[in-house]
């Protein structure tokens, strides 16, 4: 099974995402340059955390602009998996292929830390080897995670179950103090109406092996590379 | 050219008259600015140079001593570490965020010249006392940059020292280091060569930010000091990453003969030192290079300290292969000069000669000053230390708590939780838990760091002072786990034509040469930072030794953290410390006296070895050096974080004065070559024989568990805390004075 | 031609930024003021031949790049209009 | 009162956002666009009797906390004015 890894000019988190693919689940894995037009075969995209374009003007906003990305919208909507995570959550954002948007974490200070967040639905291809309630410890860091969405938006993400991962307690227990970052209904990450294109602000690329304090990030990995191998995708 | 210019550079009436020989005829403006700039206290280390002589530079693993833009040491795999340290000082106390932002962007430039890969940050922060809002909006500018910068260019933060004493008001320092592992056979360098060979400018713009910002560097500040601001450089970090991976590719491809950051003093300092290096000609043409502001002067553009910009020099025939890697990352080289067979810098503007300089004499003939030295007439009084006329403290359990609390002492987590510590997915131990270390992919190893100087020390014995510094950045790494291989060191002092400041450089060095060269740990570069003062008021004369280790067997690796109950606690090394220049003493009394208590260095570096030869056959479960704070301190530290493993303990009856402050010599006193290990209880016999194979103390003093700690001396508890409050104190010290609210 | 673009956040949407400066003024003793939201500002030099040219660029710019739909609003200014 | 701060890089200050955003602009096709600038924008309630009151309190909190005098400049407006 094939990862694309896609590089945007300011990715920093890139390397981590194609080692872990590859050195830590032994799956193949590509680095695929913003400004190329082919995803090359790839079964599963991944929008790498970072900075691209320096998080300027605001994060996501002009990486999802670049070739690849139309590409990557095709692939999405062929039902293909795709993950953002961090900077590749904030570039699926703004590049429509979900919905809501990411403001300025509440205390306005960049967070790197571990939190816990529990996993909301197991039916999509990144989640689909976890337990619903399952909570994971998996490291943030980003300045700009507070998830936002109108009223609306939210209770229809709620109603279609589309809340993908909430942060929450060492136990589960939902608490203003469990979420890092004042995101709306404590949301870490949602999927699409499809379900197969995900985004998360936590980083589950750096919670693959137990030396790094944490392989709770392994079963997000892992369970695209069951989900694929279900649908004898490769 | 008139005097009152030639006052303005800077250049002292022999430093013209040696420039006048040197051109055998009056300087363009233009001549006179380079000259000014490479013959800055920053750029030339006019009063640095001689005393640096000193240090011990060699050693078996050393591949690059001092002399490039970083040194470098052999890790084996056929794998080199690059790293290097540098100040930010005078531009972090102007623009607190961008100072900071441009000193990590500066050193991590000098790092990836080298053709390494920058794999981790650490800094080291000194800012007056925290209870005045300035220094609030400091420190916070100051650690926002820091992450802004790196967090955005995905370098992890690993670690690093932050403390508040006045002395630090008015020139707060910014000291940054940065490592990074290249191949050994990929080693690039700052040289030119080739007569012919094409000289390449990438990276931004040249604005007219920071022109003279290597001058400022080399003056003190006064009241006026604002007004002289230059145009404020401004980082970018998102351009710096371009740079980066565009420059690692394009040393890949063979094409290139040398490659150097432009950093102080910019175009001049790039070109100049490239020619010397190679001892060859450069030649240049200003209106070639990229401006970002219409109508600069080449006066200007050659001094510039724009940021994120690199000079190259490509192999004539191959600046295709070079353009193209640019290109990929939407970066244009542009070609500004060539390298030249006459020695000679030159500086054209559309064609017309503008400088046109001897360089070797520019580069390697600036000044050299022997200044003057005079023992510093506040140390006799300084030193003496009569504890008999202080009170006793009443409660030494509140006394542990007030110290844990204390910002230098308490949690910086405020801080380091700002900084992404963790991309790159390389980081073994998180900051606050100990040395940061960072594994090498594709290897066994992993490299720890420790960035460490104590002012106070120094202000108070210089010589010991530099002694301690080096003891205690490479005790940090040995309780990880890790050989020091090397160091690098930043010294950061007044103004240098003082000569108690001379002296206590001088005795400074000596300190750190000695320590140096005990432990066998080479000095493989560095950087001098002076004039640190305001107003004639001095900072603390503040060495920062950044020491580099190397752990054989990553799996091995230590913390601080007693990791479960019903551990052995065993302390190597004497029971009791030093109230000299001890935080006891200025958190219960108000004072900055005494002497530091003295390091020994056979027995320094006897207890270094038992640490990593133990560590490496699995004795130790966890090991923390005592610092700031002492032995309690020390204890409390092993605990805090650790999901509420205490400890109880009981030392010897203390030796020692009667004088009332026996129990607070042995709870709170500071002394160098002590450290707490915890083992399991299985391996504690083989713990105390290979310690004293090693000739270290050793003594069994207590064990983990339940929930408090507490200390006991002859049979009776002089001391107890309870886990939860020692944990609020020492997590609340330094947040409170910047969140009311803790997330 | 200079042109101005104003990107605010909808009323709707919760204003960290503004919130902690408010919060700062109130403990600077600046209580009179009683709100702050934060907005970007941006001053683009535009290459058009008339203010309604130069407004429509920025305007379709402003669309596509400098404010995000979901959370922002924007305002355009040619010269002071 | 509703009053507005404007504030912007001084114009010696390099400014990479402003210049990443141009360059994503050519990139777009909007090569009309020669320059941005990129500033912040503030929209104040002060609590004022008159414009002029409100207007100094702008000021002075722009002064002290909203700009930073080393790289940037403001100018405030009331009402329009
Ligand atoms: N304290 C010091 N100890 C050892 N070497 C030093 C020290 N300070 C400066 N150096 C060496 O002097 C050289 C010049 O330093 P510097 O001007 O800071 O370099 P750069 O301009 O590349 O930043 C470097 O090789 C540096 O390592
Ligand atoms: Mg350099």
């Amino acid at each position: 099974m094939k990862f694309a890894v896609v590089e945007f000019p300011g990715s920093n988190c890139d390397h981590d995402a194609y080692y872990a693919a590859k050195h830590v689940l032994g799956q193949q894995a590509e680095f695929i340059w913003h400004k190329d037009t082919d995803l090359r075969g790839a079964d599963v995209v991944v929008l790498p955390g970072g900075f691209s374009y320096g998080d300027y003007l605001r994060t996501g906003a002009i990486a999802r602009f670049s070739p690849i990305m139309a590409r990557v919208r095709e692939f999405a909507d062929a039902g293909g998996p795709v993950i953002g995570i961090c900077n590749g959550f904030q570039v699926l954002l703004e590049a429509g292929l979900l919905e809501g948007a990411l403001l300025s974490n509440r205390r306005l200070k960049f967070l790197c830390q571990h939190v816990h967040v529990r996993v909301e639905q197991s039916d999509t291809p990144f989640t689909c080897g976890a337990a619903v309630g399952q909570v994971l410890k998996l490291p943030i860091a980003h300045g700009e995670g507070n998830y936002h969405a109108d009223p609306e938006t939210v209770a229809a993400l709620e109603a279609n179950r589309q809340v993908i991962f909430r942060y929450c307690a060492a136990d589960g227990s939902a608490s203003d103090a469990a979420n890092p970052n004042g995101s709306l209904a404590a949301i870490a990450g949602v999927c699409n109406a499809g379900r197969n294109v995900v985004g998360l602000m936590p980083h589950p690329e750096r919670a693959c092996e137990s030396v790094l304090g944490s392989t709770d990030g392994l079963v997000v990995l892992e369970s695209v590379v069951s989900a694929l191998a279900a649908t004898g995708a490769a | 050219m008139d005097q009152s210019t030639i006052d303005a550079h800077g250049l002292s009436a022999d430093e013209y008259q040696r420039l006048l020989e040197i051109l055998g005829r009056e300087p363009t403006i233009t001549e006179l600015g380079i000259f000014s700039v490479m013959w800055s206290e920053h750029c030339s280390y006019k009063s640095s140079r001689l005393h640096l002589r000193r240090l011990p530079t060699e050693g078996a693993r050393v591949v690059q001593g001092p002399g490039e833009n970083a040194g470098a040491v052999d890790i084996g795999d056929g794998l080199i570490a690059v790293f290097k340290i540098e100040s930010h000082n005078h531009p972090s106390f102007i623009e607190p965020y961008q100072g900071a932002a441009t000193g990590v962007g500066g050193i991590i430039r000098d790092i990836f010249t080298m053709g390494a890969r920058p794999i981790a940050l650490l800094n080291s922060l000194r800012f007056g006392a925290l209870d005045d809002p300035a220094t609030r909006r400091l420190v916070d500018g100051v650690v926002a940059g820091i992450a802004g910068y790196g967090n955005s260019i995905g370098i992890p933060t690993v670690g690093g020292e932050i403390a508040f004493e006045p002395s630090y008001a008015g020139n707060p320092l910014v000291n940054v280091f940065c490592l990074g592992v290249a191949k050994a056979d990929q080693l690039a360098k700052g040289l030119a060569s080739g007569t012919g060979n094409p000289v390449y400018y990438v990276g931004a713009k040249t604005g007219r930010d920071g022109i003279h910002g290597a001058t400022m560097a080399s003056a003190e500040f006064d009241g006026h000091s604002a007004d002289k601001r230059p145009a404020v450089q401004v980082g970018d970090p998102f351009m710096e990453k371009l740079l980066l991976e565009a420059c690692l590719e394009v040393m890949q491809t063979g094409a290139l003969v040398g490659i150097q950051d432009m950093g102080a003093a910019g175009l001049t300092c790039s070109t100049s030192e490239m020619a010397a290096r190679g001892d060859v000609g450069i030649e240049i043409d200003v209106s070639r290079v990229p401006q970002r502001e219409a109508g600069m002067t080449p006066y200007e553009i050659m001094l510039s300290e724009s940021q994120e910009r690199m000079l190259l020099i490509a192999r004539r025939g191959r600046e295709a292969e070079v353009e193209q890697v640019f290109e990929k990352w939407d970066l244009h080289a542009v070609r500004i000069g060539e390298v030249t067979g006459d020695g000679r810098l030159r500086v054209r503007d559309r064609g017309v000669v503008v400088a046109e300089i001897p360089n070797r004499q520019l580069a390697d003939g600036a000044p050299l000053y022997d200044r003057p030295t005079e023992r510093p007439a506040y140390l006799t009084e300084v030193q003496q230390l009569d504890v008999t006329a202080l009170p006793a403290p009443a409660d030494l359990s509140q006394t542990w708590l007030d110290l844990l609390g204390a910002p230098v002492i308490a949690s910086k987590r405020w801080v380091y939780r700002q900084y992404d510590h963790m991309v790159r997915t390389n980081t073994l131990v998180l900051p606050g838990l100990g040395a940061g270390v960072v594994r090498i992919k594709g290897t066994s190893r992993a490299l720890t760091f420790s960035v460490d100087g104590n002012g106070r020390y120094c202000y108070l014995d210089p010589g010991e002072g530099g002694r301690l510094a080096v003891a205690e950045a490479a005790r940090n790494v040995a309780c990880a786990g890790a050989v020091p291989i090397g160091a690098t060191n930043c010294l950061n002092f007044g103004n240098p034509e003082r000569p108690e400041i001379m002296w206590q450089f001088a005795h400074t060095v000596d300190g750190i040469a000695e320590a140096c060269r005990a432990l066998e740990i080479p000095i493989t570069g560095g950087n001098v930072s002076l004039y640190n003062e305001t107003d004639g008021q001095a900072i603390y004369p503040t060495p920062v030794l950044g020491v580099v280790g190397l752990l054989e067997d990553a799996t091995r690796v230590l913390t601080r953290m007693f990791p479960a109950d019903s551990l052995e606690i065993v302390l190597l090394g004497e029971a009791a410390g030093e109230l000299g220049g001890s935080e006891y003493l200025k958190v219960a009394h108000g004072l900055v006296r005494g002497r530091p208590a003295a390091v020994d260095l056979d027995r320094e570096r006897a207890l270094q070895r038992l640490l990593v030869d133990a560590a490496r056959d699995g004795l130790l479960r966890s090991a923390h050096d005592c610092a700031e704070g002492g032995f309690a301190v020390t204890l409390a530290e092993c605990s805090v974080e650790s999901g509420g493993v205490g400890a109880r303990v009981e030392l010897p009856a203390p030796a020692g004065p009667d004088d009332r402050f026996a129990l607070v010599r042995a709870l709170f006193g500071e002394a160098p070559s002590r450290v707490v290990v915890s083992a399991l209880p299985e391996e504690r016999d083989r713990l105390l024989a290979r310690a004293r194979a090693f000739s270290v103390p050793a003594s069994v003093i207590g064990h983990t568990g339940g929930e408090r700690l507490t200390i006991s001396v002859a049979g009776a508890v002089v001391a107890a805390i309870g886990l939860d409050e020692a944990e609020q104190a020492w997590d609340n010290g330094l947040t409170r004075h910047f969140e009311t609210a803790v997330a | 031609m200079k042109t101005r673009v104003f990107v605010t956040l909808k009323p709707s949407v919760f204003d960290p930024q503004g919130k902690t400066i408010v919060d700062a003024l109130r403990s600077m003793g600046y209580g009179a003021v009683r709100d702050v939201r934060q907005g970007k500002y941006f001053e683009l030099d535009v290459d058009a031949s008339s203010a309604d040219e130069a407004r429509s660029v920025a305007a379709e710019v402003a669309d596509k790049l400098l404010a995000n739909p979901v959370i922002e609003s924007y305002r355009v200014e040619v010269d002071g209009k």
